[in-house]
């Protein structure tokens, strides 16, 4: 090894001076939260990575439908990502290595998937083909990248630093959680490999349509079940963490309030998660069993009737599935609204505006998450009375929203404020959120849904949310907490091109969706909408996003780069870097050492004393004593 | 450093680590069977038609193992009393028990289960099946857990008596308090399945 | 352990006993009314009350519920509010639907 | 200075209501837009550290952002009681009479919309799902006295106009969405429920049609080698002279045909069949006549004074050449059915194509239409 590993240790040796344990026990099955939460967050960042790649497929058909895809345009660089890596890596055994290697074999999965006659013969994607990669674009996106990294990586290595644990509450279980998340996404992989493909019926996979397809939607749904479990245990994990295993002084109206985001995260997790696996069980059951719980009598499919005993409700999956699923976006954006919170106070060196009505809100907004799910399902035939109560709590749950996003903006006010690659992207966020959190509001009222629903209007309300607004967020968690793990920076240059490049290049993306909307084109259409009428002038827009999602493509190898190159070459920092006052900066070291802590740290104060009159300072640590 | 609060109580909330955690895992299940009874009560409200319990299931039969479900969990919060009681023998001895309770159930629902089978009567025959089936079912998978987890407390776990007792006792009342549970959820199937 | 506290489970105890021995006898009630053949507002009624006792009676006693800390209240009141939202908001979608004219 | 979304033609009337409250929303979303963003964008220039070094601590100290919130709150509760539940209701609750208005089940199934018309009788005749075939796929047992005199068709919805519709909406297989986005129409088709939607319609498909004109172009020209050139590259362009055999003269491909795989397989089956060699070939780019059917906007006549294609016929590829030939280079054209039934739900692989057509027609034309397809029926 060279002489870089005393001075800043690159992850994978972070612990190498406090206990010999075997590599297998070290980095494979560790317990150490820390360790867990990089194996979270690497394997959620190449799900994100591979997610993405099957939607720029995608864009391709549909910018030009029925015209053969160069697969090598995506092959290529996705293999020369991975020599990158592996050049970075100097082939030494390390996590650069392991990950250009996982590059090639994606860039090798994605020739796969690009050729085979029952996918794309001849280069041309066939319309079920396309609906396999909807489906899995939204399962892997959500429920294996952003979820698994907003939650499961910087959850695990930041909640117990900066209440000031020595882990979480549970390491055994923390481990089981990640290998459960682990098995559940190998799965979803391995179902692009049986006969028929992958799932084939939107990430919601309606019945009954879900019911009478092809096997990818049996191993879709055994691959939830694990991903459920996972995300169950560690909630269980994260709520009893933060609740017994603060330090002596955090209470909990000191509590970064990034901590609060995973607080009430961790209770939707909880609680809406079950019915969605109830509903799993109950859509096995139906596809194994034979059982009928979603099948209605008197089915014809295909020409034949339908051999099941029938008298279940179609209706019934949705319910389930939206109660899960509405309480699962905010799971998407509120540990995206904490890192902001870090990443803001930080960079203005000012306390958050509010920080009460911030935590009242969050907690308010989680509650009412869970009642407002069938603004999803207006167009199912709903009467007045019901529709009435959910358009109503639909209009409640926006005004807390509101009051965090104004609250986060006025924080603003009176600041120092420094332009960091993590504060460009915490910016950035506000205004994109504010876009698709105020687009929602027609989507909520179930008369002008009627025109826009199942939209691409829908398809940017949300990719608004998820992509400039919760992506974003994440990218400026882990420009913010890579010194932290790593002891380097990434570099600010490079931060600062993929910044603008993606902000830029993802508008061109998702504000042509809007138009698309207004004109009512309907999302999953696996040939862009071509066959409709009242689409024609709409097609144009189409190469429009698709050019923008390869753009923004294009920058994330900048960030990939910038990445690993910065795990070796990257400035080399102390213990904090960023002047910064919660726990994980000011009171443990870089890298934090298993069990985190040389002392166990007391807290005396709020999370963000940035600016304290009279102080020498401009920021005092939590547990800097009076 | 070792992880605090995994047998002393944390003073401000008067609980240990594993005590919160089994009860918050208590609530999600909470919610997955409450998933599944709301699908039945909108299931059977739905119905044209929908048949009695009586007139499908063999009430005797589950009659007797409610009986022996409930004896189990006598067994069981007794097992935990022995050793609050410092009596190991009689922890042995209540544990084995409910374990044997939960293995009579188990053998009881195979009996069932096989002659609904050899009757044809599948979970694809009707939606009352279905949901009978599915509920009990996953309610035996629950049981089986249970053995599995109150077997380890009573055979290799319980070597902990001797290194740790007050970390051993918690450890059986948290598996109590599934097993309660596992209880509690068998006393609302039997009559919504069974009686109604 | 002291003695003070030992005295306390055997207390205990004897309140398992008595809970076991009630909801075997609540077990019988139950059985017994359904040979009746109510009606099916009145068996519904009659059959979940019964469970409801017996549940509770379990999750008072045997899960100790009766003297457990606050925050647990807390926990299992937030899912009861969820699980009833569950319960009723779907039946109620399902009541209030467009229907034919 | 409402409509500033620019939504599609409007075709019913309470398709006006829905884009007004829609703009409405979309003026109030604009202002909080510009507001917090103006107050944003302010902040950030303002307070950059190297003009303002030093944070202040407390921060902005008013709390008028309460009163914004709090009128944001009012303005929903506004819009929720005023607007939202009254335009619902409506749609949901107020369905016109039975007498006066025009009833048609409408059944979805992969990947068509039947159409079932009572017929003169007023009444739907039985359907059962052991009868299902495929020429009968909605299961009518034409047995049945009700039944005799109903009409069926496979997505073909004939409305009149200015008549109030009502559409029993229902599935045979998985949902689908019935979407009629000029209508401002939309209703998911679930199986094993029938739900009623209604409107109605106020423009008929020929007024639309004139309302909407495109303008299609002739791109770049190109001559490939069928033997050097990889044809599918060339999925958007049309032959402009036959392909022939060059040893036997046979004309394999007439010029006028768009560039598809097919072509490619014809071709090598012949070189392979009988070592055909092909001259080369000229191809122009054209979405004239891609995907579905247009028709000419206005006369098209050759040079020579001859018609290419008069005012509302049919547009072919087979025209492109001509156009080409005599200089024409933008044709306008209008689309055959700009009214179509989409499907907004996700149904499986052919849900992109799930295209039904509507007609909506004078009252006299609809009867005609009536007439003459129950003149099909047999007696
Ligand atoms: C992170 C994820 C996320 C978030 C936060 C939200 C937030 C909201 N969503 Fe969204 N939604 C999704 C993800 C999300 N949604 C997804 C994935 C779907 C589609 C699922 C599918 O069908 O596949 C969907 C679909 C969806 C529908 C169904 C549409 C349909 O199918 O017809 C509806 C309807 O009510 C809706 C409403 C709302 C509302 C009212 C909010 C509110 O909470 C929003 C409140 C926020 C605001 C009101 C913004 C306030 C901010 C400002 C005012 C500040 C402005 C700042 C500056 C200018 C600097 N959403
Ligand atoms: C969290 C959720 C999420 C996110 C982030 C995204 C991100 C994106 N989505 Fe997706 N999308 C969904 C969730 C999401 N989507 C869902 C749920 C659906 C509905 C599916 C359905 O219909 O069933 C959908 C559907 C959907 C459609 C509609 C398809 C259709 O209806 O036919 C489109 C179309 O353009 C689209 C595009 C995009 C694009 C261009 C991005 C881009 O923003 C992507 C940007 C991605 C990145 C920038 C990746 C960055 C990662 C790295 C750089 C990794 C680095 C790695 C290492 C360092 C190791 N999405
Ligand atoms: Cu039918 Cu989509
Ligand atoms: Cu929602």
């Amino acid at each position: 090894m060279d002489q870089h590993v005393a001075t800043a240790p690159h992850v994978g040796e972070a612990h190498a001076h406090h206990e010999e344990l075997g590599f297998l026990r070290k980095y494979v099955f560790s317990i150490d939260h820390k360790v867990i939460g990089l194996q979270y967050g690497i394997t959620a960042l190449l799900f994100l990575f591979f997610g993405f790649t099957l939607m720029m497929l995608m864009r391709w058909q549909l910018a030009h439908p029925n015209h053969p895809i160069p697969a090598m345009y995506f092959i290529v660089p996705i293999a020369i990502i991975g020599v990158v890596v592996l050049l970075i890596s100097k082939f030494k055994p390390s996590l650069s290595m392991l990950v250009g290697v996982l590059f090639l074999g994606l860039a090798a999965l994605v020739s796969y998937l690009t050729s085979g006659d029952d996918r794309m013969p001849g280069g041309i994607m066939l319309p079920e083909f396309y609906n396999q990669l909807g489906a899995m674009h939204g399962t892997i996106m959500v429920f294996l990248g952003v979820v698994p990294l907003a939650v499961g990586a910087f959850g695990n290595y930041v909640v117990p630093l900066q209440i000031g644990a020595p882990d979480m509450a549970f390491p055994k279980l923390n481990a089981v959680s990640y290998w459960s998340y682990f098995v559940g996404g190998v799965v979803m992989l391995v179902s692009f490999f049986v006969p028929g493909g992958a799932a084939n019926s939107g990430w919601t996979s309606y019945s009954p349509l879900a019911n009478v397809a092809t096997t990818g939607q049996t191993y879709w749904l055994v691959g939830m079940v694990f991903l459920i479990t996972s995300s169950l245990l560690g909630s269980v994990n994260f709520i009893v963490t933060i609740i017994q295993l603060r330090a002596k002084g955090m209470t909990f109206m000191r509590l970064p309030f990034f901590v609060w985001a995973q607080f009430v995260t961790s209770f939707l997790l909880l609680l809406a998660f079950p019915p969605l696996e109830a509903a799993g069980i109950l859509q096995l059951m139906d596809r194994l069993a034979g059982t009928s719980f979603f099948l209605p009598s008197g089915l014809v499919v295909a020409g034949q009737p339908l051999q099941v005993s029938g008298g279940g409700h179609p209706i019934l999956w949705q319910h389930l599935f939206w109660f899960l699923a509405h309480p699962e976006v905010y799971v998407l954006i509120l540990p995206a609204m904490g890192i902001l919170g870090e990443v803001i106070a930080n960079n203005t060196r000012k306390p958050l505006w509010g920080y009460k009505s911030l935590v009242y809100a969050v907690i308010f907004l989680g509650f009412m998450s869970f009642i407002v799910w069938a603004h999803h399902m207006f167009l199912t035939g709903m009467g007045t009375v019901i529709s009435a109560f959910f358009q109503t709590t639909t209009m409640i749950i926006s005004i807390p929203s509101i009051i965090i996003l104004t609250a986060l903006i006025i924080s603003l006010w009176g600041g120092s404020i420094r332009f960091t690659p993590p504060m460009l992207f915490a910016l950035a966020f506000l205004p994109m959120f504010g876009i698709g959190g105020l687009t929602g509001l027609p989507l909520g009222l179930a008369p002008t849904d009627i025109h826009l629903h199942d939209t691409y209007y829908v398809i940017g309300h949300f990719h608004y949310v998820v992509a400039p607004g919760t992506l974003f967020a994440l990218f400026a968690g882990i420009y913010y907490w890579y010194p932290k793990v790593t002891g380097r920076k990434l570099s600010d240059m490079m931060g600062k091109i993929h910044f603008w490049g993606s902000f830029v290049s993802i508008n061109f993306v998702f504000l042509p969706m809007f138009i698309q909307g207004f004109a009512g084109v309907s999302r999953r259409l696996s040939d862009g909408a071509q066959q409709y009428a009242h689409a024609q002038n709409m097609l144009p827009w189409n190469e429009v996003m698709s050019i923008g999602a390869w753009v923004l493509g294009a920058f994330q190898v900048v960030f990939i780069v910038n990445f690993f190159w910065s795990l070796k070459r990257g400035e080399s920092v102390g213990d904090n870097p960023w002047q910064a006052t919660t726990l994980e900066w000011s009171a443990a070291p870089t890298p934090p050492p298993h069990g985190n802590f040389t002392k166990t740290p007391e807290v005396y104060r709020g999370p963000y004393e940035y600016s304290v009159p009279g102080k020498s300072r401009d920021f005092t640590p939590q547990n800097e004593a009076d | 450093m070792q992880i605090p609060y995994t047998v002393e109580l944390r003073s401000d909330t008067g609980l240990f680590n594993a005590k919160l955690g089994v009860w918050l895992f208590l609530a999600s299940e909470v919610m997955l069977f409450g998933a599944l009874f709301s699908s039945y009560v909108l299931l059977r409200v739905g119905a044209e038609h929908w048949p009695h319990g009586w007139e499908e299931l063999n009430i005797p039969l589950a009659t007797l193992n409610t009986v022996v479900l409930i004896s189990s969990s006598v067994t069981m919060v007794m097992s935990w009393a022995s050793l609050k009681l410092n009596n190991f023998k009689k922890y042995k001895m209540y544990m084995g028990l409910t374990i044997l309770c939960a293995l009579i159930f188990l053998v009881v629902k195979a009996f069932e289960y096989g002659h609904k089978f050899e009757i044809g009567h599948l979970p694809g025959t009707s939606t009352f099946l279905a949901i009978y089936f599915t509920l009990t079912g996953l309610h035996g998978l629950h049981v089986i857990g249970g053995i599995i987890l109150n077997g380890y407390l009573w055979g290799p776990g319980s070597k902990m008596w001797q290194s740790a007792p007050d970390r051993f006792t918690n450890r059986v009342e948290v598996a109590g308090l599934y097993w309660h549970f596992v209880d509690l959820v068998w006393i609302f199937l039997f009559p919504v399945l069974y009686l109604l | 352990m002291s003695e003070a506290h030992a005295e306390d489970i055997k207390k205990h105890v004897r309140t398992y006993i008595m809970v076991f021995v009630a909801l075997l006898a609540l077990t019988v009630v139950t059985v017994a009314i359904s040979t009746l053949h109510l009606s099916t507002f009145a068996a519904v009624t009659v059959a979940l009350i019964i469970a409801v006792i017996k549940g509770s009676l379990v999750a008072s006693y045997f899960m100790h519920l009766i003297s457990e800390k606050k925050l647990i209240y807390a926990v299992l009141v937030l899912t009861v509010v969820f699980f009833v939202g569950l319960m009723f908001l779907p039946v109620g979608a399902f009541s209030d639907k467009i229907t034919m004219p | 200075m409402f409509d500033f979304l620019s939504f599609p033609v409007v075709a019913s009337a309470h398709g006006p209501e829905i884009d007004s409250m829609t703009s409405m929303m979309h003026w109030a979303m604009l202002i909080l837009f510009v507001g917090w963003g103006s107050f944003f964008l302010f902040t950030i220039t303002r307070f950059r550290s190297s003009k303002n070094p030093k944070a202040d601590y407390m921060g902005l100290r008013s709390h008028a952002s309460n009163f914004v919130e709090g009128a944001v709150a009012v303005f929903e509760v506004v819009v929720l009681v005023g607007l939202a539940f009254p335009l619902w209701a409506k749609r949901v609750n107020a369905f016109p009479s039975e007498k006066e208005a025009v009833i048609v089940r409408v059944v979805g199934e992969q990947f068509n919309w039947n159409v079932h018309y009572s017929g003169g009788d007023g009444v739907f005749g039985r359907t059962d799902i052991s009868l299902v075939s495929a020429e009968n796929p909605l299961g009518l047992d034409r047995s049945d006295a009700n039944a005799k005199d109903d009409i069926t068709t496979i997505n073909q919805l004939h409305l009149p106009v200015n008549k109030p519709v009502i559409v029993r909406l229902s599935s045979k297989d998985v949902i689908h969405s019935f979407s009629l986005p000029f209508f401002r129409v939309k209703q998911d088709a679930i199986p094993g429920d029938i739900f009623p939607v209604w409107f109605v319609p106020t423009k008929t498909t020929a007024e639309i049609r004139e309302a909407l004109r495109y303008t299609y172009k002739l791109g770049k020209t190109v001559e490939v080698d069928f033997k050097s050139d990889d044809f599918l590259d060339y999925l958007d362009y049309v032959t402009l002279n036959d392909i022939v055999n060059e040893k036997d003269g046979s004309v394999v491909i007439s010029k006028g045909t768009r560039v598809l795989p097919y072509i490619k397989e014809q071709l090598s089956q012949a070189v392979t069949e009988s070592g055909a060699e092909f001259n080369k070939v000229k191809l122009v780019e054209t979405p004239i006549a891609m995907t579905f059917e247009k028709v000419a906007a206005e006369t098209y006549s050759a040079k020579d004074g001859s018609v290419i294609a008069n005012k509302g016929d049919l547009l072919s590829d087979a025209l492109v050449p001509m156009f080409f030939e005599n200089g024409i280079t933008e044709v306008v054209v209008g689309l055959a059915t700009p009214t179509e039934i989409a499907c907004a739900q996700l149904c499986g692989l052919g849900h992109y194509r799930m295209r039904g057509t509507m007609i909506v027609e004078t009252q006299e034309e609809f009867d005609a239409w009536l007439k003459s397809e129950a003149s099909y029926l047999q007696p």
